[in-house]
């Protein structure tokens, strides 16, 4: 039985390779309509796909599915995505800060720190697929 | 005193019934017997129109594992077998026996006399409550064989016997304590054998100091069963609340007892049993309260299962002026009839009939967040919670706020100062999660 | 079973306790007549005046817009608007002005409670909004407390002084010594019992808890929250008045003065801005009790109280979110 | 397309840079009105330009501007612009004049951020007109319940005493950078 | 859609304050006092009809993968000179409005709808559009703004309707009392659409 | 002009690079947005009740700019009209369904049933069927607590105080289908929609036995077939003691209607009827 | 100290929804979900001390040397649009479940509106780098704190019906109005 609180959200099939199901959203009901959403410069507007594992059977494309992802693991995303950085960020500048004084070069070795960063992350990121676990259910 | 730790509610007691000792309630004109009187898959007929049946005879099979035969409570002859309301008003299939006489079959020992020690196997006890059509007469009618039929891997280690009757009104299982007390205990080793356990405890809630001095004597003879007295409270008689109560253990949330080695019985069934297997008496009367505020006479019969509601309540005196509710079961789990000439099933405990005065609902106001329902939830539940989830229709909340693990006491309902239903949109719940749940295992 | 006389059916239970919101409402308006009497003695008139007026409009307030917004039935007789306008006297100056106490009746009903839908479904506590409300918009009428006993036969023009917090966070600013100020403030005995400025109905500590205590007995409310906050009061308060007691004021001084009483006993334990479970309420007890002495110590308004339970109203939902009766059958997950 | 982009930023650009050389002028033109403004509201009628002769004092929130203003040569005030940091919201300043005997002539609230409908009664004549005339050397500017002669205005003690704080800072800038 | 269509659009039906409910920061803001935001409306009103008409007129020219940017310099652009003229000519109300000024940027990048709208009409369409925009905008921040400044401070445009020691409800000039006046003011306004 | 140049230097490179970034990024990012989603959906209703099966109107018109026929796309809120306009705004071919609108198989007012019980508990009808069959003699009709009213967003159905049964208000009606998939008793059916709203249906879902419906209500079909035998259409058949009457081969004739023994068939929104004509039908009927 | 007073100042005191009024059309029509708007405000702190750290650079080292202050709106709003842009670019090349699963989970990242707010205020309060970064991330917070709190509240108030006419936007407001209120009791716990 699944207790765990999660975020689903309805898309679309769009096609299925193999085990592989890409699923399209439709945008989020709130940006679909607003006047702003082709300016508004980081809503989900734009159509998002994900590649799910399928655990359903006969799903073909076209059928209504919610994408269902544990929050724990959305809030997982978030903090690889923004919170670490954000951490990385901040100490790099604040040591650097501390030690030289020098402000704008401690920002600039800051934010140089977040290429790193994500470099490691790039070569990381089978792991972080592996972990991050979308799961399928069919709607109407 | 031992209790179960969280929750519960203390309803007016009102068991009217207690000093009445058990009748034998007169044989009805007709029966009607209703296919589905257990959990599980409806029974199918064997028998056609017009044959001619005794008492204890075998009229419709078990179709399936969680399943229970059927057999006649009268002789007669079958009239016709063809849908009838049931106590829900919808038409569910049913047969109808004509009485003729009062014959029983051959097999069964009608003789009052105690047998004590029949020679049995496990298997020969299980199978023997199998053919016998048992079914838990605590409530839910469960198939008894199946309960005790304990699945590979797991281990019963106690039997509880259910002498709680916890519900408000109802005296059956008091008054079968009472009176067959022996037989109750020997019921008790049978079941034990069956089980393979060397330990019974008989639960008894203090307010029947007569039922426990009387079981607690007995017991001096039976050293593996023993009787523990219990704080009043409702619904102590639930199952995981008994165990929880009696052994401290917690059936886990989505489990059995049995996961934690307990099996409980109510006090019936282990009479039952024990006519079943020394006398080879199917199940086929029971016994029922019939009570209410008004009524000037209650009293506790021994009734044929099948015999019409009205039969009862003329037997006891008639309905009283007043009546506005009759309730198949007690007041806090029973359920209300809309007809009044269905018939007593293997479930029905009693018969209760409530004042105008007492029918109405209270008027639903908005939550107050009070918190009530919550601490008397005994399953450590948020009815409130449950209820918004409900009336929004959101079953997977619903699922993940666990809703599955409510055992419908109706303690929230119960004691809601708002008046709210709480209880009904929780079923609602159920009713949808489980739908959603077989959806997914599919 | 006459022909009229049809037979009910309905799902289990077919019996009810004997609970009602109309008896937990009135249970908790006998628990304030002790602190109304004290009121009485002290600011006479005045309180008589301000606490009919708030009760009345807030009544009216209830009434008109279920009618004539909702058109809905009336749920006057609940007595939680009488509640709601009692508490918002009790928590103003019983010299305010009729109007103002209209228009604080007004934001407690129609704002606070009915445009969320009414009894229960306000996540802020109403007396609170319409208390909060006046303060920031009147805050010279909110802050002119009558002088107790003296004022008895006067209203609108009754002689005003200040709280004895006022009096510590207006001297403690200028510099003055706290052992100069503690001189300024009643005894301790006379705070007790309620003999100094204030709110009309904050003044008496001994009043409040007696009402409390009934309210406990009635099983109305539990000691989780009142006792979380002054726990914590106590022991915030406690921790600075150690490290320099001649800064900061003794525990015991907090707990009298200024409506810590009156909000922990009455206007948190309200159930419906409050969390549902026994550990929630800690949580949000303790959270009002460290709030409440933040704004009291180093902020700019004398007394928190107001604040604390209004900001930690809006936790409850989180509160409850997070924190659930233990389930049944959870700890043992395998048996 | 990379053209266009450099384009129209360039033109965008051009654009304000332009804009900002046309009302540059104007913007300073106006700063300075408004100070002059509030200079000719805290000190008698003047014929010099406060601004050219302005100089500055060192106190504890930092530098303040003594403008004195003179008719015909003659010295007829001082406008110093003073401030304070124990207002409501943290600080506000205030353009006080001095005659040369240290007499407070007006004040003029420069820059706030105290509530409006409580603090700014501070601008109000009601309150303003307690400090004209007052000498700080020998009248104490303090709130009453400071022991001192100033009504405060009624729930706003804290921007009240604040204002009589930065007119005691101007006083004493004034008395310490000499009267030149 | 007719031109005045295009016009009243923005006042009525797509009203953005009261309907799209979109660009609510500088709402709240800057309705202290009616002038206040009146001062706002007007100054997002010019920037949002003048990069309009400038978009509709460059739009040609623009390679529409960098319409974006450009769209954002141009509108950035006007309110940059906003900005300066206001800081020149009335530089107590560019103070009162502060932070909201330099905002105007978002706000019009919301509202004058970018693609939407300009790359699609013709170009007194467009400026229509982009006027009728800003009126509805300047129109609920002014009425907004007089409710709070009435309550607030018992006047309206700094016209007083009480005397000069009554007692105003404080709240409403102060940051709860625009939340609330605004709750208010557009449950009114849906009343009065689902009564329609 | 010193100022001017560092401007223009500065703003240009500044905003070149930021352009370009941005630029790269809508290249690489952007999803084109077909403008013609835009155009669709303003022709939609907008009422968002996915009655289309689509979250949403624009989910909907996404999916009929995708889609490479309508045939499989319908919006019953819209109908034919709004399906028309959608496929001039597409250059496509819109396929038209019947129009249908909702209507109340159950004419149990309390004069024709008489209620066995009282009900007390939740009031929706999803709950009270789950408990029993009814509060009235018939296990087979309306509950009247409204679940149908209250699903429906287009404030279509109304519960009648006296007849306690819902009543739909056609020109309200889209038939989105909310309604009849909230009806835990099968109640409500959409039908065909005919000229000037007339319709003529069985106004009843009882399926006991002629006897015990007739006993349980005096307007219950009692399928005793005359209607069958009366229909020149074949419109009309029986299934489970339950007459059914086929939109699409119902000629509107009323002639079944008269014939009804227990008045089970409803006309609506006819005119009047002649006594002339009455009597022609009752002569026909002899005549058969 | 002095970093202490800028955080609780700006979470507290002056929060930046309730007071500052900035970012309320996120704050007002975002997700209701409690962890969604836990998440929102981890992008929001990272986005905004971001933006801050270039916008300052850009201020400190271009416009001021070259007394262009006035280009200030044009050139954060232009940086700023793009910075934000590239944040999510990168994200999706380098690992795109990630990408996915962030897209999934929050509604929308965060308005300009505050980003360009909170850059501004950093120049105009006169900040070195260090103290802009804790108002930065101190506002971010704040924000954040905001919209967890509301989110619960919104939670709650969907579960229990509110009264037509009040129904989403109208009775968010109010609540942010009460919210905004209980707040000002914090007012001088930090000048
Ligand atoms: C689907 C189902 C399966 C069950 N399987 C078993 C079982 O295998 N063994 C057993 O001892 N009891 C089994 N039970 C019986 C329950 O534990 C319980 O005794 C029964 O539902 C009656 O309990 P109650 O009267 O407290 O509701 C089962 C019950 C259900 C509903
Ligand atoms: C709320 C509740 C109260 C119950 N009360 C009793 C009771 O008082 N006596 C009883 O024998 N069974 C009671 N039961 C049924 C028991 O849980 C359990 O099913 C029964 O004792 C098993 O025995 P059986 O299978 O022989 O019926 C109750 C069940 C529930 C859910
Ligand atoms: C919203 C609000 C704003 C306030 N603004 C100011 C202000 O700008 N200046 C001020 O001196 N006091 C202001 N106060 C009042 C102070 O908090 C404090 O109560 C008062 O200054 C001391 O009261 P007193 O003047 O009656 O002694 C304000 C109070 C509130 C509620
Ligand atoms: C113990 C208790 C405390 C209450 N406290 C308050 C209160 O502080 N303020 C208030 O407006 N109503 C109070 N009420 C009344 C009622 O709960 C309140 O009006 C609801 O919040 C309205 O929905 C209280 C009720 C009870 C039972
Ligand atoms: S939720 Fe279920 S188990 Fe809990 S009190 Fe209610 S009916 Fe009993
Ligand atoms: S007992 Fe009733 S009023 Fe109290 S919390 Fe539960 S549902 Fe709400
Ligand atoms: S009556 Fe039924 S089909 Fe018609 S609009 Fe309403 S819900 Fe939809
Ligand atoms: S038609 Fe169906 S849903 Fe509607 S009131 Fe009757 S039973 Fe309920
Ligand atoms: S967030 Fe929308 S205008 Fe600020």
């Amino acid at each position: 039985m699944e207790r765990r609180a999660t975020v689903a959200h309805e898309g679309i099939v769009e096609r299925i390779s193999g085990t592989q199901v890409r699923v399209r959203f439709v945008a989020h009901a709130a940006c679909s309509a607003c006047h702003a959403k082709g300016v508004c410069s980081i809503s989900n507007s734009e159509e998002k796909f994900v590649d799910v594992t399928n655990t359903l059977t006969g799903l073909s494309a076209g059928d209504h599915v919610e994408v269902i992802l544990a929050q724990s693991q959305g809030l997982k995303a978030v903090w690889y995505g923004y919170g670490l950085p954000l951490v990385i960020l901040l100490a790099v500048i604040f040591v650097f800060y501390g030690v030289t004084g020098r402000e704008g070069f401690a920002a600039l070795i800051g934010l140089g720190s977040l290429i790193p960063y994500y470099l490691v992350v790039f070569l990381f990121r089978k792991r972080i697929t592996k972990s991050i676990e979308f799961k399928l259910r069919k709607t109407e | 005193m031992k209790t179960f730790p969280k929750g519960g509610v203390h309803p007016p007691e009102n068991k009217k019934a207690s000093g009445s000792a058990i009748e034998v309630l007169p044989l009805p004109k007709s029966v009607r017997i209703h296919l589905s009187q257990h959990l599980g898959a409806p029974a199918e007929p064997i028998v056609a129109k017009g044959d001619m049946v005794k008492a204890g005879q075998l009229i419709a099979k078990s179709t399936g594992f969680i399943s229970a035969n059927i057999h006649s409570p009268v002789s007669g002859i079958v009239q016709k077998i063809e849908p009838a309301p049931d106590s829900s008003g919808y038409k569910r299939p049913a047969i109808f026996i004509d009485v003729q006489g009062d014959e029983w079959m051959e097999t069964i020992d009608r003789s009052p006399n105690l047998i004590k020690f029949p020679d049995l196997n496990s298997e020969e006890i299980i199978t023997r409550i199998g053919r016998m059509g048992i079914v838990g007469l605590g409530g839910a009618t469960f198939p008894s064989h199946v309960k005790i039929t304990v699945p590979k891997g797991k281990k019963a280690e106690i039997l509880i016997i259910n002498g709680v009757e916890c519900e408000p009104y109802l005296t059956s299982d008091h008054r079968l304590m009472l009176e067959k007390g022996e037989e109750i205990l020997v019921g008790t080793q049978l079941l034990m054998k069956a089980l393979r356990v060397n330990k019974a405890v008989i639960g008894i809630e203090s307010n029947k100091p007569d039922a426990i001095s009387h079981l607690s004597t007995l017991c001096a003879r039976y050293p593996d069963i023993r009787v523990e007295t219990l704080q009043v409270k409702y619904p102590q008689g639930g199952e995981k609340q008994l165990i929880k109560a009696i052994t401290g253990r917690e059936v886990p949330s989505g489990r059995l007892p049995i996961d934690v080695g307990a099996v409980v019985h109510n006090v019936g069934t282990a009479f039952a049993v024990y006519e079943a297997i020394t006398k080879n008496k199917p199940l086929f009367e029971r016994i029922v309260t019939v009570t209410g505020k008004s009524m000037e006479r209650t009293a506790n019969y021994l009734v044929r299962i099948g015999t019409p509601v009205t039969e009862l309540i003329e037997a006891t005196g008639g309905m009283p002026e007043d009546t506005g509710k009759v309730i198949n079961g007690g007041p806090m789990m029973g359920q209300a009839l809309p007809l009044l000439d269905v018939p007593v099933t293997k479930g029905t405990s009693g018969i209760v009939l409530m004042p105008v005065t007492e029918s109405n609902r209270r008027t639903t106001m908005n939550c107050i967040r009070c918190s009530r329902c919550n601490s008397v939830c005994a399953m450590g539940l948020e009815p409130y919670f449950l209820m918004s989830l409900g009336e929004a229709k959101r079953w997977d909340d619903m699922e993940q706020a666990r809703v599955m693990d409510c055992m419908e006491c109706g303690s929230c309902s119960y004691t809601c100062p708002s008046g709210r239903p709480l209880l009904d949109y929780i079923r609602l719940g159920k009713n949808s999660v489980n739908r959603l749940i077989r959806s997914r295992s599919k | 079973m006459s022909a009229t006389n049809l037979l009910t059916i309905s799902y289990s239970p077919h019996q009810f306790g004997s609970e009602s919101v109309q008896k937990i409402m009135y249970r908790v308006l006998i628990a304030m007549v002790p602190a109304f009497a004290v009121s009485l003695i002290f600011f006479g008139l005045g309180a008589l005046a301000v606490t009919s007026i708030a009760v009345v409009s807030c009544m009216s307030f209830e009434y008109l817009i279920n009618r004539f917004m909702f058109k809905a039935g009336s749920t006057l007789w609940n007595g939680s608007a009488a509640v709601t306008g009692v508490l918002l006297a009790f928590n103003v100056p019983s010299n305010l002005p009729v109007w103002m106490i209209i228009i604080g009746s007004l934001v407690a009903i129609g704002i606070a409670k009915m445009s969320f839908g009414g009894l229960g479904k306000n996540p802020f506590n109403p007396a609170l909004v319409g208390r909060v409300f006046l303060l920031i918009s009147f805050p010279v009428q909110m802050t002119s407390w009558p002088k107790a006993i003296e004022s008895r036969f006067a209203y609108l023009d009754a002689a005003t002084g200040a709280t004895p917090l006022a009096i510590l966070k207006e001297g403690i600013k200028n510099g003055q010594p706290l052992s100069d100020l503690m001189k300024e403030v009643p005894g301790y005995a006379q705070m007790f019992l309620g003999n100094m400025g204030g709110s009309l109905g904050e003044i008496s500590a001994l009043a409040l808890i007696i009402g409390g205590l009934y309210l406990i007995l009635k099983k109305v409310i539990t000691w989780h929250i009142p006792g979380s906050i002054l726990a914590t009061v106590v022991m915030f308060t406690g921790i600075l008045w150690m490290i320099d007691p001649g800064k900061y004021a003794d525990p015991l001084f907090h707990l009298l003065a200024g409506g810590i009483m009156l909000g922990a006993i009455f206007m948190a334990t309200d159930m419906v801005t409050s969390p549902m479970t026994p550990v929630g309420q800690i949580i949000f007890g303790a959270g009002i009790g460290l709030i409440t002495c933040l704004i009291r110590i180093f902020g700019s308004y004398p007394e928190g109280v107001s604040f604390a339970i209004l900001i930690m109203n809006a936790f409850v939902p989180l509160i409850d979110k997070y924190v659930k009766p233990k389930r049944f059958g959870e700890e043992l997950k395998n048996g | 397309m990379v053209l266009s982009l450099f384009g129209v930023c360039a033109i965008a650009s051009g654009l304000l840079g332009y804009m900002n050389a046309i009302t540059e002028g104007p913007i300073a033109e106006s700063k300075a009105k408004a100070k002059l403004e509030a200079i000719r509201k805290v000190v008698p009628e003047f014929n010099n330009n406060p601004s050219e002769e302005k100089y500055t004092v060192q106190s504890d929130l930092g530098e303040l501007e003594c403008f004195p203003a003179k008719k015909d040569g003659q010295m007829v005030g001082t406008a110093i612009s003073t401030k304070t940091n124990i207002a409501f919201s943290g600080s506000f300043s205030v353009m006080v004049g001095i005659k040369p005997d240290g007499t407070l002539i007006n004040t003029s609230v420069l820059e706030h951020k105290e509530t409006p409908g409580l603090g700014t009664k501070m601008m109000e004549p009601k309150f303003k007109n307690q400090f004209v005339g007052k000498n700080p050397g020998t009248n104490k500017i303090k709130v009453k319940k400071d022991g001192g002669e100033i009504d405060a205005i009624t729930a706003a003690t804290i921007s009240s005493r604040a204002f009589c704080d930065a007119i005691m800072r101007a006083y004493n800038a004034y008395q310490k950078g000499g009267q030149k | 859609m007719s031109n005045l269509k295009h016009f009243t659009n923005g006042i009525v039906r797509e009203n953005p304050t009261l309907v799209l409910l979109i660009g609510m920061c500088p709402v709240l803001a800057v309705s202290t006092s009616a002038i206040n935001g009146m001062g706002m409306g007007v100054a997002t009103t010019f920037v949002l009809t003048m990069s309009n008409l400038v978009i509709s007129l460059i739009k040609n020219l623009v390679p529409n993968k960098v319409r974006i940017p450009i769209f954002v310099v141009v509108i950035a652009s006007f309110v940059t000179i906003v900005q300066m003229t206001m800081e020149a000519f009335v530089p107590t109300l560019y103070k009162a409005l502060g932070v909201f000024v330099p905002l105007i940027v978002v706000n019009c990048i919301i509202l004058a709808r970018a693609e939407a709208f300009a790359q699609k009409n013709t170009v007194i369409a467009s400026i229509l559009d982009g006027l009728g925009m800003g009126i509805g905008f300047t129109l609920a921040l002014t009425t907004l703004g007089a409710i709070r400044e009435m309550l607030g401070n018992g006047s309206i445009f700094n016209i007083r309707f009480v005397g000069e020691n009554a007692s105003t409800i404080l709240v409403f000039i102060l940051s709860p009392g625009a939340f609330i006046a605004l709750g208010y003011l557009i449950a009114f306004i849906n009343r009065l659409k689902g009564n329609k | 002009m010193n100022t001017v140049v560092i401007t223009i230097i500065s703003l240009s490179v500044i905003g070149s690079l930021s352009g370009f970034i941005l630029f790269l990024i809508a290249r690489k990012f952007k999803v084109f947005e077909d403008p013609r989603i835009d155009d669709v959906e303003a022709v939609l209703p907008g009422a968002n009740c996915g009655g289309c099966g689509y979250p949403g109107c624009r989910g909907f018109a996404e999916n009929c700019v995708k889609a490479e026929s309508l045939d499989a796309l319908f919006c019953p809120v819209g109908g034919n009209d709004g399906m028309v306009k959608i496929a001039e705004a597409l250059g496509k071919v819109a396929v038209t369904k019947d129009p249908t609108v909702a209507v109340i198989r159950c004419s149990g007012s309390p004069d024709h049933r008489t209620r066995t019980t009282r009900y007390d508990s939740a009031a929706t009808c999803e709950i009270a069927s789950g408990l029993f069959s009814g509060d009235t003699a018939c296990s087979y009709g309306c509950l009247g607590l409204g679940d149908c009213v209250v699903v429906c967003t287009f404030d279509a159905i109304h519960m009648n105080p006296v007849t306690l049964l819902p009543e739909v208000i056609d020109e309200k009606c889209t038939s989105c289908g909310a309604c009849v998939k909230a009806c835990p008793k099968t109640i409500v059916e959409l039908r065909k929609k005919s000229k000037k709203d007339r319709k003529i249906f069985v106004s009843c879902v009882n399926q006991d036995k002629g006897a015990a419906a007739k006993k349980a209500c005096s307007v219950a079909c009692i399928a005793c077939k005359v209607c069958v035998k009366t229909c020149e259409f074949d419109a009309i058949t029986i299934e489970n003691f339950l007459a059914y009457i086929d939109p699409v081969k119902c000629t509107l004739c009323r002639k079944c209607v008269s014939v009804c023994p227990t008045d089970s068939i409803l006309e609506i929104n006819f005119p009047p009827r002649k006594v002339a004509e009455v009597e022609t039908v009752v002569s026909e009927i002899q005549a058969n | 100290m002095e970093y202490i007073i800028i955080f609780i100042s700006a979470i507290l005191v002056n929060n930046i929804v309730l007071a500052k009024f900035l970012g309320i059309c996120p704050f007002l029509g975002v997700s209701n979900k409690v962890g969604t708007a836990a998440g929102m405000s981890a992008a929001v702190t990272f986005v905004m001390v971001l933006a801050t750290i270039v916008t300052f650079l850009l201020q400190k080292y271009v416009l001021d040397p070259f007394h262009i202050g006035f280009m200030q709106t044009i050139v954060f709003i232009l940086v700023i649009a793009a910075l934000v842009q590239m944040v999510e670019t990168i994200l999706k090349k380098i690992s795109p479940s990630l990408y996915q699963a962030l897209g999934i989970f929050l509604p929308l990242i965060t308005t300009n509106c505050a980003v360009l707010g909170i850059a501004i205020l950093t120049i105009q309060n006169d900040y070195n780098l260090i103290q802009g970064i804790v108002f930065t991330a101190a506002n971010a917070l704040g924000f954040g704190l905001a919209i967890i709190i509301f989110a619960g509240l919104r939670e709650r108030l969907e579960l229990q019906g509110v009264p037509k006419g009040m129904k989403g936007f109208p009775i968010s407001l109010v609540m942010a109005g009460i919210l905004a209120m209980a707040f000002m009791g914090f007012s001088g716990i930090v000048k």
